[in-house]
């Protein structure tokens, strides 16, 4: 049971997301939303790789007879958090352009595209 | 920003580039790589524009982003160097001339002239990203408007 | 050229010759109609129930089905209502979307 | 070095090369921009082309990243070490369409772009959108694939808002963004239980190791949920009348490409992932109830429209529908009723490369209408038939292709569906038939408002190469409306088949043996 806690945080996170999407209206809090959801994603995945007693995957540093994590989920792990990076980016700079033209950041008054 | 953060900032500036350098530099041994080390580097830029405000350096943003076209082209075009085989491939690895040193078998402190393409790669990924993330860093400081707070 | 449905078949060139046929009929009948218009006269002006139209009379795109939308307004205005342009709307329904999904998959 | 067995990975990397090149080539001048942009979309359409020849007279072909040579096995001891593309007759369908799509765009781009309005910037995220569609749709890695869709999502949203002194694409951009990333992020935590469990990422391995466990189940759900919400199906479409309406006419009908890039990842995972232990009755008929509402909830919304960018992307949403219609009727026909289901999956399919050209050529039409006028409000405009007589004809024969009206292409692969989902339920016949006329309603308006009437005012007709752009379109549809046995018979029933029972070969042709 002990063992899947680090799973319980991951949804947690998650959770937390969607909630903040689902009851915030502040643009930037909206993205800090999506940056949750993503850490708790980012947490599965490295989670997924973990080992008991395992050390890091270098292979030169380490000695014969030990258990190394998993190197992969780390790598996909990166590339994920690169992404969320780059959208993170995208998302501050519309919310930025947004706050320029309507001089507000509450989504619900930002409402010209509807019907 | 107040001479001491000033100050402070133009001790540490050097610190945190030679540092980036380095995570980029062994990517390919420990830990780290052409992401991680660029993203420490490109701190540098937001401690400058913190410092110093963003209206001073509007003028690098030009180069910052020929810079990043730069790197992305390199790293495409590490790829294609593979071609001959697939892409990919890494062509550089054990033939003896840059980055092409024989990775010694067993437990070893780590030898930076291994790893063939590896290295080569880091480094356009390292200079994409101290670009681009330097770049993305200006702009929103730029786009805020204010300039010393 | 031929669409094989399963069922049967679709073809273009068949229905192309068909219109071809009706074409030529209609070219027919207005053939044999009276050759009394004459272009430039009064025959020429516009009329919008038997009264004369200005000059510049368009009807605009969206006036074109008023009654039908008349007919259907609950049914668009809920429509209308639910697209209301706000993001946290459109978060719960992709939501909704995944959770229907995750039950459908789920419960069978 | 011979190229014939490169052609995936040239496909893909070259649009990204030639992205990240075209910036350089501005700064030295801007006629060598152009050329660099015109030869790195001639090359990639070639590789393309050839690539879906290769494809459909020799099966499948499985391209081994980073190994001695494209064709070396995968597998290590039963387990795949490499990261490889695996392009099939579906695959190399999608790749046709997104050629087709990125073409007639790049074409268009040239003269519609404006220099002091950011058109390297616009030309350098095509490049990357293309590269990443061509490698949605090339990938045989999961993983590859949730990077690929974060790409294109990126990439088009960027597009979308790139115009930021206009406060309306800012507001379309951070809305589809921030669905497309949360959808983005369903993909990866289904990848991420489905690599928890079996350890590996490459497609036809997990294909042959799933058996439906709870957990297998739970991934199946998210990557529907997520994939749905990209291809935009109601009620989470919310955000494609957003962005089709405010993204510029060239990038708009690549986003129309890009949503069904999407929906070619959702077919990968219903037959191909999933194919060997699924539930596929109910899945299916969750797939044809979203179809249904779909087509008509867009077609009724866009009865209300009075932005002409805005009607037709209702128009576009409305065509997701008529393909998750058919495809949904051949998953729940894939275990029990063979007879009609690859009819309807012929049809759904052969409505993707239709409604990517008539959408598109809608697209474009509406793009003119408002480089001519600086509007798209219906109430606006109107006797622009006058001036444009070219672009009008265009819009008119797009209206009625995608309409369903014979003899046109719409009318097909619309037959298709129909027949076969009659003899599912009839009612489904009737939705889809009534969704049509609608469509047709809609159109009728759109064109009658803005193209006939008497002059309002003058409009300036476009430049050539505008008007090239929409005629491939045009004549793409002529041909596949006068022809549909044709294109029927050579394209889309190589692509039905390799999802209909394709998986054995396409397991085959990585896992080997």
């Amino acid at each position: 049971m002990i063992g899947n806690l680090p799973f319980v945080v991951c949804m947690i996170l998650i959770g937390l997301g969607l909630w903040t999407l689902l009851s915030r209206r502040n643009l930037i809090k909206l993205a800090i939303g999506i940056t949750l959801i993503e850490c708790g994603v980012n947490l599965f995945l490295v989670t997924l790789g973990y080992v008991e007693r395992g050390v890091a995957p270098i292979y030169t540093y380490t000695q014969p007879g030990v258990t190394m994590v998993l190197p992969t989920p780390q790598a996909l792990t990166l590339t994920s958090i690169v992404i969320g990076m780059a959208t993170t980016a995208l998302m501050l700079a519309f919310a930025v352009v947004i706050y320029r033209h309507r001089g507000t950041l509450d989504a619900r008054k930002i409402r010209e595209l509807k019907g | 920003m107040s001479v001491v953060v000033r100050t402070v900032a133009r001790i540490i500036l050097p610190l945190v580039l030679i540092f980036g350098a380095y995570v980029i530099m062994h990517g390919h041994l420990t830990p780290g790589g052409g992401f991680q080390g660029g993203a420490v580097a490109a701190s540098v830029v937001a401690l400058l524009v913190i410092t110093f405000g963003s209206q001073r350096w509007k003028r690098i943003k030009g180069s910052l982003s020929f810079l990043e076209d730069l790197g992305a082209v390199a790293f495409v075009a590490l790829g294609f160097l593979g071609i001959g085989y697939t892409f990919f491939r890494n062509v550089l690895a054990g033939t003896g001339g840059l980055f092409g040193a024989p990775v010694p078998f067993g437990p070893n402190p780590g030898w930076l002239n291994t790893g063939g393409t590896l290295p080569l790669m880091n480094w356009a990924v390292g200079l994409k990203v101290i670009a681009g993330l330097g770049a993305v860093v200006l702009m929103l400081g730029l786009f805020g408007g204010g300039d010393d707070w | 050229m031929r669409l094989v449905t399963g069922q049967g078949y679709w073809s273009p060139l068949v229905w192309l010759a068909l219109a071809a046929g009706v074409a030529f009929f209609g070219w027919l009948f207005w053939r044999l109609g009276r050759r009394t218009y004459k272009a430039g006269t009064d025959q020429d002006a516009p009329f919008l129930s038997g009264e004369a139209a200005p000059e510049r009379a368009h009807v605009g795109g969206q006036h074109l089905y008023w009654g039908f939308l008349q007919g259907l307004r609950p049914t668009l205005e809920a429509l209308r209502v639910f697209h209301s342009g706000f993001l946290g709307d459109y978060v719960t329904w992709t939501v909704v979307v995944v959770a229907v999904a995750l039950l459908v998959v789920m419960l069978t | 070095m011979n190229i014939g067995i490169h052609l995936p990975i040239l496909a893909i990397a070259v649009p990204l090369l030639g992205a990240f090149a075209l910036p350089i080539f501005a700064k030295v001048h801007k006629r060598l921009r152009d050329m660099w942009a015109a030869a790195v979309g001639a090359f990639t359409c070639a590789m393309v082309i050839a690539l879906a020849i290769q494809v459909l007279s020799t099966g499948v072909v499985v391209y081994t990243l980073g190994a001695a040579s494209p064709t070396q096995a995968v597998t290590q001891g039963g387990f795949p070490i490499r990261i490889v593309l695996t392009v099939d007759g579906m695959s190399a369908f999608m790749g046709l369409i997104s050629a087709l799509v990125g073409l007639a765009s790049l074409i268009y781009a040239f003269q519609f772009l404006k220099e002091d309005q950011g058109k390297t910037l616009a030309m350098t995220l095509f490049f990357l959108l293309w590269a990443g569609m061509l490698g949605m749709e090339y990938t045989g890695d999961m993983f590859n694939f949730f990077v690929f869709l974060e790409v294109t999502s990126i990439a088009a949203c960027a597009l979308i808002g790139y115009r930021t002194w206009e406060s309306r694409p800012a507001e379309a951009a951070f809305k589809t963004m921030a669905l497309y990333t949360l959808g983005g992020l369903l993909v990866l935590l289904a990848v991420a239980i489905l690599y928890g469990q079996y350890g590996a990422l490459n497609i036809a391995y997990l294909s042959s190791r799933i058996r439906g466990s709870q957990l297998d189940k739970i991934a199946l759900g998210l990557l529907l949920g997520g994939l749905l919400m990209k291809a935009g199906a109601v009620p989470a479409h919310m955000w494609a009348p957003d962005a089709y309406g405010e993204a510029p006419a060239q990038a708009a009908m690549v986003l129309v490409a890009n949503t069904q890039a999407s929906l070619y990842g959702l077919w990968r995972v219903l037959f191909t992932l999933f194919g060997g232990a699924l539930a596929a009755p109910a899945v299916g008929w969750l797939v044809v109830s979203l179809g249904t509402l779909t087509l008509l909830v867009a077609v009724l919304m866009a009865i209300l429209q009075r932005d002409l960018g805005r009607l037709i992307a209702y128009g576009a949403v409305s065509q997701i529908g008529y393909m998750l219609l058919g495809v949904g009727v051949g998953l729940v026909a894939l275990a029990s009723r063979p007879d009609f289901g690859l009819v309807a999956m012929q049809g759904g399919i052969f409505h993707m490369l239709n409604d990517a050209a008539t959408v598109g050529l809608l697209m474009l039409a509406a793009g003119v209408v408002r480089r001519a006028t600086g509007t798209k409000d219906l109430t606006a405009l109107g006797g622009l038939g006058h001036d444009l007589k070219w672009t009008g004809g265009f819009f008119f024969l797009g209206a009625l292709a995608l309409a369903g009206v014979p003899p046109f292409n719409g009318f097909a692969s619309k037959l298709l569906i129909y027949e076969s989902s009659f003899r599912l339920s009839p009612l489904l016949t009737a939705i889809g038939v009534l969704g049509s006329i609608l469509l047709l309603a809609v159109f009728a308006r759109a064109f009658q408002g803005v193209f006939l009437g008497p002059r309002l005012r003058a409009a300036q007709s476009p430049p050539v190469g505008m008007l090239v752009a929409m005629g491939l379109l045009a004549a793409v549809i002529l041909a596949m409306g006068l022809a549909p046995g044709f294109f029927v018979e050579h394209l889309v029933t190589p692509a039905a088949r390799a999802l209909w029972e394709g998986r054995d070969l396409y397991l085959a042709a990585v896992l080997g043996g």
